[in-house]
């Protein structure tokens, strides 16, 4: 059953993946912040897979326990990560919106068509 | 918008659950911030937690309804306050002989738990009241359009 | 001797007046804030700088909430991140006052101390990332310098919508760069266990770890050098960067240009050097050719594109491209002049494109614009910001007597010690290409008036000089220190810069 | 004050009093002008000549601009000889500038006479480098401060000339010349033991002979401005410059400054026994002998005064070129000889050609037919400062051409005696037939002329009258010169 620890694996690299594909390739703005999250989601089930210790329990001292427990460091160091991810939403959304705003549209390639007739004017 | 929302609040199940639920939220929120010291929890999930009743209060009542109870000033001024804590509590350990930070040097020499503990839960307020702060100003950016 | 808790006040000063400012100042006060915090941080860092000269090993090490490390998150000041904190304190001193105009212009007057709040929390990140010991820690704070970026970049959408698309881009760029930092650190972490960069180096260094997880450290190293690459903006993803700079309010673009893609080169330094360490970066992975050749795309094509641009700011954005490429130039040649050429770039490149980004910000303060066509006699009119763009422009070339000359000198006779003469040649010619659109920027500054036709914004305008002390001065005390350093007054940055190099890069036997 | 530090730093005092006085004190601006080279030339001369004549030395160090390379200067007898010439001809440009200038009403006269000071600067900076790196940087000050002048007159062409300078001087000196430059260094010895000072034979003997065949073809052809073919577009392209700034480029510092360097550096960067045994030295002879023999063919086609002389002044430095690539004593004697005296016989052809623009406005060959009887002064100094550069006897370039030709016929390649001799018959037909056609042909009378032409302005005609004569009194007074130049040979 060794192939089913790797499954965290697995789908952090796929998701890192289609994260990335999306981020990039997309012409939507708003799908390029969802692309963006499943990138950031992707690491973040990696940290949590890294924290795993065999046989492991949550880490919070109890009576009579001497462990295994599972690493905190990882889950601390993703929580910190999930609060930047967070933000950088907030920043992209924000973003998004002042671009439909100012542009009326969200789509790559119109912006670029629009930019472009701003630098020729 | 106005037109979409107002169905859910003549919903009356929805209101009236969301009244009821709103309280245990936020002492949910409350309880999760102020216990990360020793257990699960922390100011992280507690602020997100109390601003989860804050949308829901929005999504049934409407922004301008909630915004009306906790006016915009306020949020964007807790983000920073909470922040201000944070550090406060760090430059308070400095001013108190410490490092930055080193809780030990907070409360009354020798009571190291004790002074640990109250750091902790201070800057875990701190922690709180921004992370809540900040995603009721994220969500009241992206909801309120165009009103400024 | 400097008070122990100063490695933690670098920091906390700007975070605590920053946070002030945003809630409780309002317009100019805000601004007088910042500079206030920017002037107690660069004293701070220069205290720092002389105490890292004279403490034990170099290095300075502060223990933050007592964790000793590497338990706790370690402030670790060594040679190396003394010379790049004195880089950005003197950076952010001297551009925060000479911003204030140019920002009035920029942002409307009830978000100004929400500007100068961000514009602080920028300087939080910058500073932090360049003064923590901690990897995670520089992700994070990294990220902080990051997200104000994007903010204070699409500040610009009062003048230019296209601030926000510039800035959007930055983001999706930015962020998949710091992504890419985060899982490559937490490879790091999964074969080191430890956090630390110090005891990170110390622990790739023991053979079994190298054997155990060869694959996993080989990983980890990519994915660091692509996120770093990323922040650093070098070709080729440097894609960001150009209308980042282009849009942005001037006194931004100053201060980034002349900051942020600098602590980007430092991670890549700290990561290749301090962690990895010289002999896996460089003799078992093959980063030097590969960074080489980047680096010399970079400068050529940089250069190139630099001189077909008309508008002035995205002039001085492709510039930073190329010059870019001379730090990551240096930093691939991996040798002590290399390095210590890469650092020394580092310095010269932030004072002169600071100066040059304010004076552009003076120019687009009087004229609304700044284009090459609009320069017509403007040498005559607003003799000092001319002076401060001639200058600055010189200094790009690499002229001696300014500091770009002794940047490229170390550049040049490191790539020839190694007998890398093509590389020489790369660096030489993009001076030469720098002179080109150099030329293109001094010629009508100094061309008779009456040859050219009048700017733009001529009329509205009365033919006057930019307002000397908030707008012209910090240009001028930039160029001054570049031309200080040009001329043989900078013997302490050099020797920092040297000594910095040689801790990374150890003399070895032999030539 | 050390006369050597006086004597770098008092043209830059001259710019600084320039500009503080301004146009609106023209007059005391020209005096600070003639002042200060008066000055230079009595610290040049009459103070450092003597002291290094008598063996004292002069040394000076400045700031390290890179660590561990401060900026050096000596006073030796071979920096002298360049020093002493731009000091010497400082005062009749700049006499003659202040009459052209006015008299030809030309604009920007306080950021002229700067930069004019400025270059003299740079160019006692490049006399007396004793290292590379000090020689480089004036070489580039020198380029920067002669671009304003060069660029003087504005307009789409002299901007057009401005590039085309700046663009080949950069080029040529930012990437040969520097690229050569830090090669040497890092050929100058092992690591820590490096060093770019001059050594009288040389510096680079360690290094393999591959290396110093590539950094000796680096430098020949990194030193723009000694306009080597296929380098030498810039200083045709220049002419329009203002005359007094075609006589700085042509005579007093900056293609003087490009031979000197080359000089130098066959002397102390490589040394003349290594030059001789051939760093690939066949190439650089052939290239100097093509470069005498085209340039003067190039000029016999000019009807441009100007461009006429400008290519004269091609073919003539490449006999300095073609001294130094000889690696003899004889041969850098020569060299060195050449640079006086094609100094002081261009500098009187450039100041006739502007004299004549000024009185006249007439720039072409064809132009000037019957002129010598209206300005007998000016094409009398014009036919002296020809026979110069023709190398006739009694003016001082028989010296010059009569060593070279020695050293030719010593070295293996005497057939160079013949492109010496052959350039010498080219030079007497393109500059001779110029006082020829003006002193003898007939006046061409133009229906509604202007009034009739009178000799240019009294500081023109005296300072091309004072150069004039200068040819000739060099020619007598040669002696002690070769006898000053000649130990610069046998020192080891």
């Amino acid at each position: 059953m060794e192939w089913l620890r790797l499954v965290p694996y697995w789908v952090y690299v796929a998701l890192m993946m289609i994260g990335l594909y999306g981020a990039i390739a997309r012409g939507n703005l708003v799908k390029k912040v969802i692309g963006l999250g499943l990138f950031q989601t992707g690491i973040f089930i990696f940290y949590i897979s890294l924290a795993v210790v065999d046989g492991g329990t949550a880490p919070i001292a109890r009576e009579g326990w001497e462990g295994p427990y599972t690493s905190p460091l990882p889950h601390v160091l993703i929580l910190t990560a999930i609060v930047v991810s967070v933000s950088t939403m907030a920043v992209a959304l924000a973003l998004v919106i002042e671009v439909q705003r100012a542009y009326g549209t969200v789509e790559a390639d119109e912006l670029a068509a629009l930019d472009a007739e701003g630098t020729e004017a | 918008m106005n037109a979409e929302r107002r169905p859910l609040e003549e919903q009356v199940v929805v209101r009236k659950t969301a009244k009821l639920l709103i309280p245990f939220v936020v002492v949910f929120g409350v309880y999760m911030v102020t216990h990360g010291e020793i257990g699960p929890g922390g100011g992280f999930q507690g602020g997100v937690v109390i601003a989860a009743a804050y949308f829901l209060h929005a999504l049934v009542h409407g922004l301008a309804e909630v915004q009306r109870v906790i006016p915009r000033r306020v949020t964007d001024a807790l983000a920073a306050l909470g922040v201000l804590l944070y550090a406060g509590v760090g430059v308070a350990a400095l001013l108190r002989g410490g490092r930055f930070l080193e809780y030990a040097a907070l409360g009354a020499p020798g009571d190291v738990v004790a002074s640990r503990a109250l750091g902790m839960t201070l800057v875990e307020l701190g922690v709180g009241v921004t992370v809540a702060a900040t995603m009721i100003t994220i969500f009241n950016e992206v909801v309120d359009d165009g009103e400024h | 001797m400097s008070h122990p808790d100063v490695p933690a006040l670098v920091v906390v000063v700007p975070l605590l007046t920053g946070l002030l400012t945003a809630l409780a100042l309002r317009g100019r006060w805000a601004w007088a804030a910042a500079t206030l915090s920017s002037w107690l941080v660069l004293a701070l860092v220069l205290d720092l700088a002389l105490a890292v000269q004279h403490a034990p090993g170099g290095v300075v090490s502060y223990a933050l909430g007592g964790w000793a490390p590497p338990v706790g998150i370690e402030y670790r000041v060594d040679r190396l991140n003394a010379f790049v904190l004195v880089v950005v304190a003197v950076m952010g001193a001297v551009v925060t006052p000479g911003a204030r105009l140019g920002v009035e212009a920029a942002v409307p007057a009830d978000r100004l101390h929400l500007f100068w709040g961000v514009w602080q929390l920028c300087q939080v990140g910058l500073l932090g990332i360049t003064i923590t010991g901690d990897a995670f820690n520089v992700y994070v704070l990294l990220e902080i310098g990051s997200l104000t970026t994007y903010t204070l970049v699409a500040m610009g959408k009062h003048r230019d919508r296209r601030a926000l698309t510039a800035a959007f881009q930055y983001l999706v760029m930015g962020t998949v760069g710091a992504s890419f930092l985060l899982v490559g650190i937490g490879y790091l972490l999964q074969v080191t266990g430890t956090l630390n960069m110090a005891d990170m180096a110390a622990r790739l260094l023991e053979p079994e770890t190298a054997r155990a997880s060869g694959r996993t450290i080989r990983a980890a190293f990519s994915l660091i050098a692509a996120g770093v690459c990323l922040k650093m903006a070098l070709f080729p993803a440097h894609t960001w960067l150009p209308g980042a700079y282009a849009h942005a309010p001037a006194p931004v673009s100053a201060l980034l240009a002349s900051t942020a893609t600098k602590v980007g080169v430092y991670v890549a330094i700290r990561f290749l050097y301090g962690i990895f360490g010289r002999e896996l970066s460089f003799e078992r992975l093959p980063t030097g050719p590969l960074l080489l050749v980047c680096a010399a795309v970079a400068i050529l094509a940089g250069s190139l594109l630099a001189c077909r641009q008309r508008d002035l700011k995205r002039l001085l954005a492709w510039s930073s491209v190329a010059q870019i490429g001379y730090m990551a130039l240096g930093v691939g040649l991996a040798s002590k002049a290399g390095l210590a050429g890469a650092l020394l770039h580092l310095l010269q490149h932030a004072l002169v494109k600071g100066a040059l980004f304010l004076a552009v910000g003076a120019l687009v303060w009087r004229l609304g614009a700044a284009r090459t066509d609009d320069l017509g006699g403007l040498g005559r009119r607003m003799p000092w910001t001319a002076g401060v763009l001639t200058l600055g422009m010189l200094g790009l070339v690499g002229v001696p007597g300014t500091a770009g000359f002794v940047s490229k000198w170390y550049l040049v006779t490191a790539a020839l010690e190694q007998g890398l003469w093509p590389v020489a040649v790369v660096v030489l010619v993009g001076s030469l290409l720098a002179a080109a659109y150099a030329l293109k920027v001094i010629e009508p500054l100094w061309a008779a008036p009456e040859d050219l036709p009048p700017p733009a914004g001529a009329a509205a305008w009365g033919g006057r000089e930019s307002p000397f002390s908030s707008l012209v001065l910090p240009g001028l005390v930039l160029s001054a220190l570049s031309l200080g350093l040009g001329l043989g007054l900078g013997g302490p940055a050099q020797g920092l810069a040297l000594a910095a190099a040689e801790d990374l890069v150890p003399a070895r036997g032999g030539p | 004050m050390s006369p050597l530090l006086l004597a770098l730093a008092l043209p830059v005092a001259v710019a600084v009093a320039v500009v503080l006085l301004g146009e609106r004190r023209r007059d005391a601006r020209e005096a600070a002008s003639l002042l200060g080279a008066l000055a230079l030339a009595w610290v040049v001369l009459g103070t450092l000549l003597p002291d290094v004549l008598a063996g004292r030395e002069h040394v000076l160090e400045g700031p390290a601009l890179i660590d561990g390379l401060p900026l050096r200067f000596r006073a030796d007898r071979l920096a002298l000889v360049y020093a002493g010439v731009a000091a010497a001809l400082w005062l009749p440009s700049a006499l003659f500038a202040a009459g052209y200038m006015r008299g030809h009403h030309e604009g920007h006269q306080t950021r002229f006479f700067a930069c004019f000071a400025l270059s003299i600067a740079s160019a006692m900076g490049i006399a007396f480098s004793d290292d590379l790196l000090t020689m480089f940087v004036f070489y580039e000050a020198l380029t920067l401060a002669t671009w304003p002048l060069v660029t003087h007159r504005g307009g789409p062409a002299a901007a057009r000339a401005g590039r085309l300078y700046l663009g080949l001087l950069l080029a040529t000196s930012m990437v040969l010349l520097l690229l050569a430059i830090a090669g040497a260094w890092v050929h100058s010895g092992p690591a820590g033991a490096r060093s770019l000072a001059f050594v009288q034979g040389g510096f680079l003997g360690e290094a393999p002979p591959a290396a110093r065949a590539a950094l000796f073809a680096l430098f020949v052809l990194g030193i723009g401005k000694a306009a080597l073919m296929p380098f030498h577009f810039w200083l045709p392209a220049a002419m329009v410059a203002p005359a007094p700034v075609s006589a700085l480029l042509h005579a007093v510092a900056v293609v003087k400054a490009g031979v000197f360097c080359v000089l130098k550096v066959a002397v102390c960067v490589f040394g003349l026994d290594v030059v001789a045994v051939g760093v690939g030295n066949g190439w650089l002879l052939g290239l100097a002998a093509a470069t005498i023999v085209v340039g003067s063919l190039v000029a016999m086609t000019r009807d441009n005064l100007k461009e006429r002389l400008a290519y004269s002044t091609v073919s003539q430095l490449a006999y300095v070129v073609l001294g130094a690539a000889l690696g003899s004593p004889l041969g850098a004697l020569g060299a060195a000889l050449h640079i006086v005296m094609h100094a002081f016989g261009k500098i009187t052809l450039f100041f006739c050609a502007g004299a004549i623009d000024v009185a006249t406005g007439r720039t072409r060959v064809s132009e000037l037919r019957g002129l010598g009887r209206r300005m007998p002064w000016t094409l009398g100094a014009f036919t002296l400062g020809a026979l110069s550069i023709v190398g006739l006897p009694p003016l001082g370039g028989a010296w010059s051409k009569w060593y070279l030709g020695q050293a030719t016929l010593a070295s293996d390649h005497p057939w160079l005696l013949g492109v010496l001799l052959l350039s010498s018959l080219m030079n007497t037909g393109y500059l001779l037939s110029i006082p020829a056609l003006a002193f003898f042909g007939a006046p061409r009378e133009e229906p509604g002329a202007g009034p009739p032409v009178r000799e240019a302005p009294l500081a023109c005609v005296a300072a091309l009258v004072l150069t004039g004569a200068g040819s000739v009194a060099l020619f007598f007074g040669i002696d002690p010169l070769v006898a000053a130049l000649r130990p610069a040979r046998e020192a080891p």
